[in-house]
């Protein structure tokens, strides 16, 4: 029994910190939202784990429900702004291709 | 052998798959993979909530599990819906 | 004894992982996801010392704070955020007011001038960068 | 920020974090002092409640508790000093329509029940409120503009109820009583089941309007009315 305990701590612990290691690391708005959602889920096995039901349920409740969607629209309205920005820095580059060659000419 | 170290290495059994699955949050090419992925895992957290409230003797671990089941809705909704303004892309 | 001290020290590797993040990385949204994983991190050690490996009930003062601490967090979560997205609205007024129309060769000199210079510097700072 | 800079930032933070499961460690190793833990399970039969952590919560630390609905309410004040709330969403499809009208009645009714357990088990206002935040959350999702909440003043009265309630009780309590939420034994449980009733409105329409994100939009046809009166 506690040898199996041990076993299901240590691979709660070292998805757990792979899993916020991921979302620190990863560059992209949205991905890192949702490792972070996938984090707060994990983080609720962990209350369980340690014998907290109270925090496990307010960690469910605020992590799946308002958590999550509060920091994925934060995340997409980033996406797209980053998206619009690169459009307009293409143009731009663009443009100014379009003015070396005419210099060029 | 007693009943809650079955259940504890059934939780533990549960526990290595949704790791596995955590790799398709990690590596999944794109973000829709990585929502189904994270809809996925919390089906299995569910499991493992309600293996673990019996294995620790614990029963409102099954309400935790209750909670989960009632929201998992809403993060793929928030993932998928788009504001008025907003083109559809 | 062995769960309880596992356990905070993952919390404190989590902490450290969240402090790192949250000096190391510029976008307000990633510093956000880093100063939640950072609470997250302190979350874990209270719960882990209230934690006993005898099977006896545990301690449920450390319990009632982190309770509060997790509901503060996200009420903190929701104002960043909103603060956040007014800063981006101002940033994008202020660039749709700066960019000329397409075609114009040299955008940057010709519309700077008229522009209030702190609110372009502090928004450029909250900017995800786009690789 | 450059490369070795935070490769710097890095090694510090290590070094910090090695040093502080050291402390850690050397705290757990040690013969560990007098707790709170024992105390608090003695005087559990005086506090109106049978789960500790709601007795903590709503008897031996209401300070604490009171104070964390100031933090919450402060919060909304903040979200909504910034401004209009952005635009809504767009209105929900069929799947999307039955989704809510069956998820919302039941968030509601599992929210009531966690209110209600929280005296002899786990749960209490916190979930409860939480979980009627993200009832709010699926109800903006799908279209409803101000996520299922009343108009702006009815609002302002639903996000002070928390602190309103619990401060009303305290001073009542200190006037008539032993003092500052110091509870009547007879009364405990009632009193404490009357202000997490009303912490768990406050905090459920509270995080519901974090989400929606600025001062709640007007209903839709005096929006129009009040822009003209603006202008």
């Amino acid at each position: 029994m506690s040898l199996l305990l041990f076993v299901f701590d240590s691979i709660l612990l070292l998805t757990l910190l792979g899993l916020a290691t991921a979302a620190v690391l990863s560059p992209e708005p949205r991905n890192a939202v949702m490792l972070f959602i996938a984090f707060g889920l994990w983080l609720s096995l962990v209350w369980a784990r340690l014998g907290a039901p109270d925090v496990a349920l307010a960690e469910a409740a605020i992590g799946a429900g308002i958590g999550g969607a509060l920091m994925l629209a934060a995340a997409r309205r980033s996406a797209r702004r980053d998206n619009r920005r690169d459009n307009r820095r293409d143009n731009r580059r663009d443009n100014r291709r379009d003015v070396s060659c005419q210099d060029a000419q | 052998m007693n009943m809650s170290a079955v259940f504890l290495g059934l939780a533990l059994l549960l526990l290595v798959t949704m790791a596995a699955g955590l790799l398709r949050i990690i590596i999944g090419p794109s973000p829709a993979d990585r929502m189904m992925a994270a809809q996925l895992l919390g089906t299995s957290g569910i499991g493992v909530l309600v293996l673990l409230s019996s294995a620790l003797d614990m029963p409102a671990l099954i309400d935790v599990g209750l909670i989960f089941a009632l929201l998992a809705a809403v993060s793929v909704t928030a993932f998928t819906r788009r504001r008025i303004d907003q083109d559809p892309s | 004894m062995t769960a309880a001290f596992l356990y905070g020290a993952a919390g404190l590797l989590l902490f450290a992982l969240g402090l790192w993040s949250l000096l190391v990385h510029e976008p307000l949204l990633r510093k956000l996801i880093a100063f939640n994983i950072m609470g997250s991190g302190v979350f874990h050690l209270f719960i882990a010392v209230a934690h006993r490996s005898d099977g006896s009930s545990p301690d449920p003062v450390p319990h009632a704070l982190v309770l509060t601490g997790i509901v503060v967090a996200v009420s903190a979560t929701a104002l960043a955020l909103a603060l956040n997205s007014r800063l981006e609205e101002a940033d994008a007024k202020a660039s749709s007011s700066k960019t000329t129309p397409s075609g114009a060769p040299e955008p940057n000199t010709t519309a700077r001038t008229g522009l209030p210079k702190p609110s372009s510097n502090g928004a450029n700072r909250l900017r995800w960068p786009s690789r | 920020m450059n490369r070795d800079l935070s490769l710097l930032i890095g090694i510090l933070v290590s070094l910090l974090a090695l040093l502080l499961i050291w402390i850690f460690y050397t705290t757990l190793a040690a013969d560990p002092g007098p707790r709170l833990a024992p105390l608090a399970l003695e005087q559990l039969p005086n506090s109106g409640v049978s789960h500790p952590v709601t007795a903590v919560l709503l008897n031996y630390r209401a300070y604490d508790t009171l104070l964390e609905l100031a933090v919450l309410l402060a919060a909304i004040l903040g979200i909504w000093s910034l401004g209009p709330a952005p635009s809504g969403f767009q209105p929900a499809g069929p799947a999307l329509t039955v989704l809510a009208n069956w998820i919302v009645p039941l968030a509601i009714i599992t929210g009531g029940y966690l209110l209600w357990v929280g005296g002899h088990a786990p749960g209490g206002a916190f979930q409860a409120g939480a979980l009627l935040g993200s009832a709010g959350v699926i109800l903006r999702l799908a279209g409803h503009e101000r996520a299922g909440l009343p108009n702006e003043a009815a609002q302002r009265w639903l996000v002070v109820a928390g602190v309103g309630l619990f401060l009303l009780v305290g001073l009542l309590l200190a006037v008539f009583g032993a003092g500052f939420l110091t509870y009547p034994k007879a009364s405990a449980k009632w009193l404490i089941l009357l202000i997490e009733t009303a912490a768990t409105i406050a905090i459920g329409s509270t995080l519901a309007a974090a989400y929606v994100g600025g001062r709640p939009p007007l209903a839709q046809s005096t929006s129009a009315a009040s822009k003209d009166l603006g202008a």
